[in-house]
């Protein structure tokens, strides 16, 4: 069923009682040319856009719990498109274009929401790096700007310019930066995906995967075998966990990252914003809470859950930079488990195993390349063929040593 | 979390600075060979979902390198031991 | 000695007076502990019983294996790490106690000086573990935390070295955290209120 | 009007006192140990606030943390707090709140159209529509919805108040102070353990001060009483009011919450306004309690729909009735307490309605007893929008009753209150017998006791707590006396809870504060939200203020009926910290403003500041960056400060870069080891730059250092570096190399160590120096070091090195002598004209020479790239030394270091600008590389730049375009080498 305000309206008059489910809830076949393993945001992306750039339908995205469950559904749910490298601004752009044609393609309001990105900078130093990456971001086509403290004030008026240990001298903004309601790009994905005839199974762990001399013929899964000509792993957090079911072993360490919101209260924060001299990024959802992060715990873990150090850390970043909140409470935190590469890029790549397709690695930007991820994967997939925006993605890159590494801080996941 | 350092005793985590996989060795760079065994110390890991034994330094306290054992599912520390221990033998 | 002005970390940082609540006796006193010797000593390879010996000869103290400290003729020694210990003293202050360790110890310890690299200050009074409470991290209950006992830890992300002397607490931060430190310790000691002696 | 509905002579409150407020600019008075929900009541008010989506009239549903609907805006100006809940907020004189998410008026309130809209505002309506055009989403529907959402106004100035943290340490961690939490406390504390108990109330009991029980033949409320005295009284037993623990984290850390100073105006001179408490407790009991389950029926939201049990809270504990005539509304017999309690305070009591299947003997017993009607039956419809009138109320058989009231007391059940249980990932069990979920697998050394592990009769409280404080004494090496309560025999029987009111008329609430309906849970299940995560992302179910406190297992009841599902396989939701809301101040503590993060000062800091130096932050340092004269402008001062060092000479602080002392009979092997280029061989009395890389082959950090003696090394790293490097030899030592006889310690503050650079240096070094000491340049050439004395004895180490390109020396005293050493010097300087210089002019004189430093060392870049391959040695072992090698960190395409001369001295090469060639497109195919570090060079009277080049090396003379379009700007200027002044290093020499 189409979604419009004429059906809201002709609905609303039956009660709500017509509505159908936003997608089914089918027995898995036997077999399918592509099986998704992950029904987070990525997984399913790759399946709508299998489906609707490739024509390729016999596919099933299979999830080990609800679809979303993972760092979909934990995220602070900024998106931009402000990287500095070669390997990644072309993607991240990409993806940010998608966003901004989302819903009319899905016919789902994911509440995009180009609200502007503000990473504030407080020395010379600071903002000649910012100054680099804006350039990189003009090179590649997106926006940028260079923000001087007058500019940033008129933006984030309550932030602390007057006592402030690490002073704000500026910002690099990307106008169409923003937030996207993170929930609805799951359910928004899947409807259409489902739409298209691919099977969502939810509740349907992969336990093992078939491979015979060289070649994937099918998953494991906790409700019997699904034969398929292709896999495709789209699992996050669990990268190495399923990926050693399949002889991978990868460049990658699970991690946790925290996340905050406050209670709901009326509109104070109007855009992103981005502590240059902590750790801590805040945004103000259209419920009203302040929803805000930080860095991550910095260990390995599974638990998705942290520890008290990074939320004291992430309060104190928050009251350096805006010690108006100082009143506001945090109402829950959460954690989600990041795919954190040795490099801090991501990697979308096929596998020693035929047919065997890998995309992980997303560190903290997993939520925002969700589009691009898909779309690239798809055509990886579709094709064997790597996508010219995510060519760089690649796990050779760690051998031949043309790594992809943002924050210049080396082999070493917990500090990108 | 709390980490019981061997010499210190039991302190909070902000006192610690990870570093990750402690069961990688380092492999010997005069073995122009060895490429594999470098791109595997440096970029791979097991990254399992439980027991996993890491290095952390004390760098809040005594600034000693730690060999923890921890589950990476519970968070429960089953052993803490000083990356040093056996230098002394080493040395004969 | 040189015409070189020697001041000490809390020169321009801290002023005698008292702070804070002003009612009654003061939670806390604060006496800066200037013109110390400070000094670390790194065992060598292989001399840990020779320098445990050495020392025992030369300071009469016991170096102490783990996080305490030991006085002997006039220099205590506090144990900071496995083979690394933290030397004060007042018989041989500022440079002279390093060069004291340097020349008895020589070849088998490591010896560094930080008479001025380190700002030391002596906490007593009734409210003394209720202000440390608000930063120290480590239980410092008497049955816990004994005459004695030492500690190397964080205080508002500030590396404190903290050792027990009877009732009295002593810690060293690095010079240049000296402010920062003086003014975690106003706001932490407000409410008991606080005598700063010079 | 002043309390009309205050009991005289009741509660806990003093009677004696009488205590004015306002609320929504309203005049009116309570009693001290009232609460703002307790006083407004005893005032006569029910309507207290509007809800979020439908802005339905709201009055107090509860008397506790978990109220929903009555949220104030606390106090003003500076001080506002929105969304805070008038059941917790202790009244004190002049308390100023009021009501909010309403306009213009809590009673008139135009967004209340919302209600009639509500067929079209169901459950997730916006994921259907405002797509079209997508352009309105920023311009139009999004500021519309967000002004419309949130609850109350954020203060938008500097929070006034103080806020610290604190740390304790405990055997035993008791949360919660009422009957449970007592006795756990008691049993525990009394064999000599060390015990502490916290409660987010401000007098403890919980509700042993809401009921008429009794204990030991004293009232519930004395016996509480009395066993705090106990408490008290016992040493190591410490009693924390006030203190919501609100997290559980790994290694038995709790963190909790103390109100220091919320139930005053504001907070005390010097007392913070809260503190955060991170306790590490060996054991802990969880006795935080339970909460009352609402029952679903239509506009069971009305003012004056209230729990049963904050109706008795009201009554016994604060002196107060909600209402002069009250109808009850339970599925247990235990809500039967509530018309007793009212009818013994003189309350009318009409009818008690009992919706189970069977009529209860006891329930019509205790409707006889209070004059009240007895009917086994449903509430069909409530009237009252701004506070309720009557109810009609339908029996069995169908027959339906008009009856007027102004209260309506209501019970459901209980749930345990196991928010805490679940923080490390335990998850909750269903109980069957309970109908209700309880604790499941317990973290380490946590124990639950009380109605938190569904033991909700006050016996089995006492027994409950009592044994798990014994326990968990036990586990600590203490040993407790033998139970003193037995455990209580099966606690009546239980009885099937009545979930919701299926044929009631009007729209029934299971959310209240989000205004989530029976219909939304019906349509989300519909639409095939089945699991509780989906239907509260959807619906919002459980993610208001309350976390679904008094909604979660109602929503899940329903999603049960609508899926066809047992309520015991539909799970929950998983509760996560903080258990109740926490301010981000609390959390921040003493660190905020200008005490965010320490500060460090270099040993001539208090000179500079009389200099009238201008000061920048280098990681935690704060640097001169530069000393200006009256009048001048930035580049004049630069630009003066620099030509005063090429010219005279000029001095910089150079204290703050990295110093560490590296000693050993191995010492020279593990240099060897950490640096590309060999340090075992240099001589004593010299000095050696060196570059280190990271495993993976990047540059990490460069440096000089210099040999004192055979044995003992002097390092220096970049003042940012300083603890990395440190930190990378540390793990060299003990990891990699433990076999190596070699020690290292950071010197970096012991060390006052300054730059006296330029031409005449050598005089003024000299002029420092005690007598019989050579620095000629045959004696001490360059990259010599040594030890000297100077000033009259005081040790001095001096090394000729030079980041200027002058002839330079620099000079480290111990820092108690830093302060006196650089007005020594300026004296001295003083003939020859000597001028302090900052990290500014530092950092032109540095581009000037070519030197890399923090814009190259990005940690991006190579051996190669800062054109430093040759110095990697190919015979040795280092870090780095394999990776390094891979042909993409070496090939020639790579950006590597050049100098930059624009064509036009006048234009500068902006930094972070990007490369491209002369009559290239500026874009992403033609980038080449981007500039590192921008100067103008008052030497060469033009603007120079550092860049990271592709091939750099090998384009010297060719031009290239600087593009910046950033800030919309373009330059031409010729690739060179970066050293722009005196390349062959002859002044340093002479």
């Amino acid at each position: 069923m189409r979604y419009s305000l004429a059906s809201l309206l002709t609905n609303a008059l039956t009660g709500n009682r017509n509505w159908k489910p936003v997608w089914r809830e089918p027995e898995p076949k036997p077999s399918y040319d592509v099986v998704i393993v992950g029904g987070g945001g990525h997984g399913l992306a790759t399946a709508h856009y299998l489906a609707k750039e490739h024509g390729i339908t016999n596919v099933a995205v299979i999830e080990k719990s609800y679809l979303g469950s993972g760092n979909v559904g934990r995220n602070t749910t900024i998106v931009r498109s402000n990287y500095l490298l070669p390997g990644n601004e072309p993607f991240y752009e990409w993806s940010m274009k998608l966003w901004e044609g989302l819903e009319q393609d899905l016919n789902y309001n994911a509440m995009v929401s180009q609200r502007g990105v503000l990473n504030v900078f407080h020395s010379d130093a600071q903002r000649d790096a910012f100054v680099r990456r804006g350039n990189a971001m003009r090179f590649n086509g997106a926006d940028a700007e260079l923000l001087d403290q007058e500019q940033v004030r008129a933006l984030v008026p309550f932030v602390d310019f007057e006592n402030a240990r690490f002073p704000v001298r500026g910002g690099l903004y990307q106008a169409r930066g923003g937030t996207v309601r993170h929930d609805a790009v799951v359910w928004g994905y899947a409807r259409s995906a489902d739409m298209r005839g691919v099977d969502i199974i939810q509740n349907c762990a992969a336990t093992g995967f078939r491979i015979e001399n060289g070649r994937i013929t099918g998953v494991e899964t906790e409700r019997g075998f699904i034969g398929a000509k292709k896999v495709a792993l789209s699992v996050a957090g669990s990268s190495s966990r399923v990926g050693e079911m399949a002889g991978l072993r990868l460049p990658i360490e699970s991690h946790v990252l925290q996340a905050f919101v406050t209670e709901g209260i009326k509109p104070l924060l109007d855009t992103v914003i981005t502590f240059g001299a902590g750790h801590f990024y805040c945004s103000q959802s259209d419920k009203g809470g302040l929803v805000f992060g930080g860095d991550i715990d910095g260990y390995n873990t599974y638990a998705q859950r942290g520890n008290l150090p990074v939320v004291e850390d992430v309060a104190e970043g928050g009251m350096a930079l805006i010690p108006a909140i100082g009143r506001l409470r945090i109402l829950r935190s959460w954690g989600g488990l990041l795919d954190m590469s040795m490099d801090g890029s991501p990697i979308i790549d096929q596998t020693h195993v035929e047919g065997l397709y890998f995309n992980g690695g997303w560190c903290y930007g997993g939520f925002k390349a969700t589009p691009a991820s898909g779309w690239c994967f798809a055509h990886l997939i579709a094709t064997g063929q790597s996508h010219p925006f995510a060519a760089a993605y690649r796990f050779d890159r760690f051998a031949s040593g043309r790594v992809i590494d943002e924050k210049g801080m080396g082999a070493q996941p917990n500090l990108h | 979390m709390r980490i019981t350092c061997p010499y210190c005793g039991a302190r909070n985590l902000e006192e610690f600075t990870y570093r990750g996989d402690a069961t990688v060795k380092r492999p010997d760079s005069l073995d122009e060979s060895a490429t594999e065994a470098w791109v595997d110390y440096v970029y791979l890991r097991k990254n399992p979902a439980g027991l996993h034994k890491e290095f952390w330094q004390h760098t809040g306290g005594c600034h000693a390198w730690l060999e923890v054992t921890r589950d990476t599912t519970t968070h429960e520390i089953v052993a803490v031991e000083l990356a040093s221990k056996g230098a002394e033998h080493k040395e004969r | 000695m040189s015409e070189l002005q020697s001041l000490s970390a809390f020169d321009g940082v801290s002023a005698a007076g008292r702070y804070g609540n002003p009612n009654g006796t003061a939670g806390v006193t604060l006496t800066e502990r200037a013109n110390l010797g400070l000094a670390t000593l790194e065992v060598r390879k292989g001399q840990t019983v020779a320098l445990a010996e050495k020392v025992q000869a030369m300071y009469g103290a016991a170096l102490p294996v783990g996080p305490v400290s030991a006085s002997g003729t006039g220099v205590r020694f506090v144990g900071i790490a496995p083979g690394q210990w933290f030397a004060v003293s007042e018989t041989l202050p500022n440079e002279d106690l390093a060069g004291d360790l340097a020349t008895k110890l020589q070849g088998l310890a490591s010896v560094a000086d930080h008479s001025s690299g380190r700002a030391v200050m002596r906490l007593e009074g009734p409210a003394v573990r209720d202000v440390l409470a608000k930063g120290l991290a480590v239980d410092i209950d008497p049955s816990v935390f004994i005459d004695g006992a030492a500690a190397l830890t964080n205080i508002g992300h500030i590396g404190v070295l903290v050792w027990r002397d009877d009732e009295a607490f002593d810690l060293t931060v690095f010079r240049s955290f000296a402010g920062s430190f003086y003014g975690w310790l106003q706001a932490s000691a407000a409410e008991f209120g606080i005598d700063v002696v010079t | 009007m002043s309390q009309i509905n205050r009991l005289t002579g009741k509660g806990l409150v003093d009677h004696s006192k009488t205590v004015s407020f306002q609320f929504d600019g309203q005049h009116l008075e309570g009693h001290p140990g009232d609460t703002l929900a307790s006083a407004l009541l005893a005032n006569g008010i029910r309507l207290v606030g509007r809800s979020f989506k439908y802005h339905r009239p709201r009055g107090i549903l509860t008397a506790g943390s978990e109220e929903p609907n009555a949220l104030v805006e606390l106090r003003t100006g500076a001080r506002r707090e929105p969304n805070t809940r008038a059941t917790t907020i202790e009244l004190y004189d002049g308390l100023d709140a009021a009501s909010q998410n309403r306009w213009p008026s809590l009673r008139y309130d135009l967004l209340s159209i919302n209600q009639l809209a509500s067929p079209v505002l169901s459950a997730g309506f916006y994921y259907k529509t405002f797509m079209w055009p997508a352009s309105f989403w920023e311009k139009l529907y999004e500021p519309m919805i967000r002004r419309a959402a949130g609850l109350g106004y954020p203060s938008k100035q500097t929070d006034p108040d103080r806020y610290e943290k604190a740390n304790a340490f405990c055997d035993v961690l008791v949360v919660g102070g009422g009957a449970a939490g007592l006795s756990a406390a008691l049993a525990a504390a009394r064999t000599g353990a060390c015990v502490i108990l916290c409660d987010e109330d401000f007098v403890l009991g919980g509700r042993l001060l809401s009921e008429r029980g009794e204990i030991d033949g004293q009232s519930t409320q004395d016996w509480a009483k009395s066993a705090v005295a106990e408490l008290e009284s016992l040493p190591r037993c410490r009693i924390m009011r006030r203190t919501t623990v609100f997290g559980v984290y790994d290694g038995g850390t709790y963190a909790a919450v103390e109100r220091v100073s919320d139930h005053l105006p504001e907070p005390p001179a010097h007392a913070p306004r809260q503190r955060l408490w991170r306790i590490v407790a060996k054991q802990s009991v969880i006795c935080a309690g339970g909460f009352e389950r609402p029952i679903v029926f239509g506009d069971n939201d009305r003012p004056g729909v209230m729990l049963a049990s904050a109706v008795r809270t009201y009554v016994n504990r604060f002196g107060v009735t909600p209402g002069r005539n009250a109808v009850i509304f339970a599925d247990n017999h235990e809500a039967l307490r509530t018309a007793s309690d009212l009818a013994d305070a003189g309350v009318t009591v009409r009818a008690i309605v009992d919706p189970q299947p069977q009529p209860s003997a006891t329930a019509e017993q205790v409707a006889t007893e209070t004059g009240a009607l007895y009917i086994n039956g449903i509430i069909d419809a409530v009237s009252g929008a701004y506070g309720i009138k009557s109810v009609r109320i339908k029996d069995a058989q169908g027959a339906s009753k008009t009856i007027d009231c102004d209260v309506l007391a209501v019970s459901g059940g209980w749930n345990p209150a196991l928010n805490l249980t679940t923080h490390l990932g335990g998850k909750p069990k269903w109980d069957n017998a309970l109908s209700c979920l309880v604790p499941g697998d317990l973290p380490p050394g946590m124990r639950v006791a009380g109605a938190a592990a569904g033991q909700f009769s006050l016996q089995a409280c006492l027994a409950s707590g009592e044994a798990a404080g014994a326990d968990s004494a036990r586990d600590c090496g203490f040993s407790p006396s033998a139970p003193s309560r037995p455990a209580p025999t099966e606690d009546g029987s239980p009885v099937a809870p009545v979930w919701y009111v299926p044929s009631s008329r009007g729209k029934a609430f299971v959310d209240f504060q989000n205004d989530v309906a029976v219909s939304d849970i019906k349509l989300a299940a519909r639409e095939g939200f089945r699991v509780p995560d989906h239907v509260k992302r959807y619906t919002t179910l459980g993610m208001a203020t309350d976390q679904g406190k008094t909604s979660n297992l109602n929503g899940a009841a329903l999603l049960a009926e609508a899926t066809g599902r047992h309520l015991g396989a539909v799970g929950s939701t998983t509760f996560r910290p903080p258990y109740t809301p926490v301010a981000i101040g609390a959390l921040a503590g003493h660190h905020r403003g200008k005490d965010f993060r320490p500060t460090r000062l270099a040993p001539s800091h208090a000179w500079a500041v009389e200099q009238g130096a201008v000061f920048v932050e280098a990681g935690a340092w704060l640097r001169a960056l530069m000393f200006p004269k009256p009048g001048e402008t930035a580049q004049e001062t630069v630009d003066r400060e620099v030509a005063n060092t090429r010219t005279n000479v000029g001095v910089c602080d150079v204290s703050t870069l990295g110093k560490i002392d590296v000693q050993g009979s191995d010492a020279g092997t593990f240099l060897d080891r950490v640096y590309i280029n060999g340090f075992s061989k240099l001589a004593v009395g010299k000095t050696r730059y060196g570059l280190m890389l990271r495993e993976d082959g990047f540059a990490m950090d460069d440096g000089t250092t210099a040999r004192l003696a055979e044995n003992h090394f002097f390092m220096t790293t970049t003042t940012a570096n300083a603890v990395k490097v440190s930190q990378h030899l540390e793990f060299c030592q003990q990891v990699l190399w433990p076999e190596l006889d070699v020690q290292t310690v950071s010197q970096t503050e012991q060390w006052a160590q300054f730059a006296v650079a330029g031409p005449k240096s050598r005089k003024i070094i000299e002029a420092l120096l005690d007598s019989g000491q050579d620095i000629s340049n045959e004696a001490f050439p360059y990259m010599a070091c040594g030890s000297f004395t100077a000033c009259g004895g005081a040790p001095a180490r001096i090394f000729r090195l030079s980041f200027s390109g002058e002839l330079a020396y620099e000079i480290g005293v111990p820092a108690r002598f830093g302060d006196g050493l650089i007005r020594t010097i300026m004296r001295a300087g003083a003939e020859f004209g000597i001028g302090p210089y900052g990290t500014e002019a530092l950092g032109v004189m540095r581009i000037e020479k070519g030197h890399a430093a923090g814009p190259e060392l990005n940690g991006q870049t190579t051996a190669h790239d800062l054109g430093l391959g040759r110095m990697m040695s190919k015979k040795k072992d280092f870090i780095g030394r394999f990776m390094g090698q891979r042909e993409a960190l070496n090939e020639a395409a790579r950006a590597a270091i050049v100098g930059l001369k624009p064509l036009d001295p006048k234009m500068r090469i902006n930094a972070g600008a990007h490369l491209v060639k002369r009559d290239a497109v500026a874009n992403a195919e033609n980038d080449q590389g981007y500039v590192t570090s921008q100067a103008y060079s008052p030497e060469l009277k033009s603007f120079i730049g550092l860049a990271m080049l592709s091939d750099g090396p090998a384009r010297y003379g060719e031009v290239v375009k600087v593009c910046d379009p950033l800030r919309d700007y373009e330059t031409l200027a010729e690739v060179c080498s970066p050293h722009f002044i005196d390349p062959e290093g002859e002044r340093l020499r002479v």
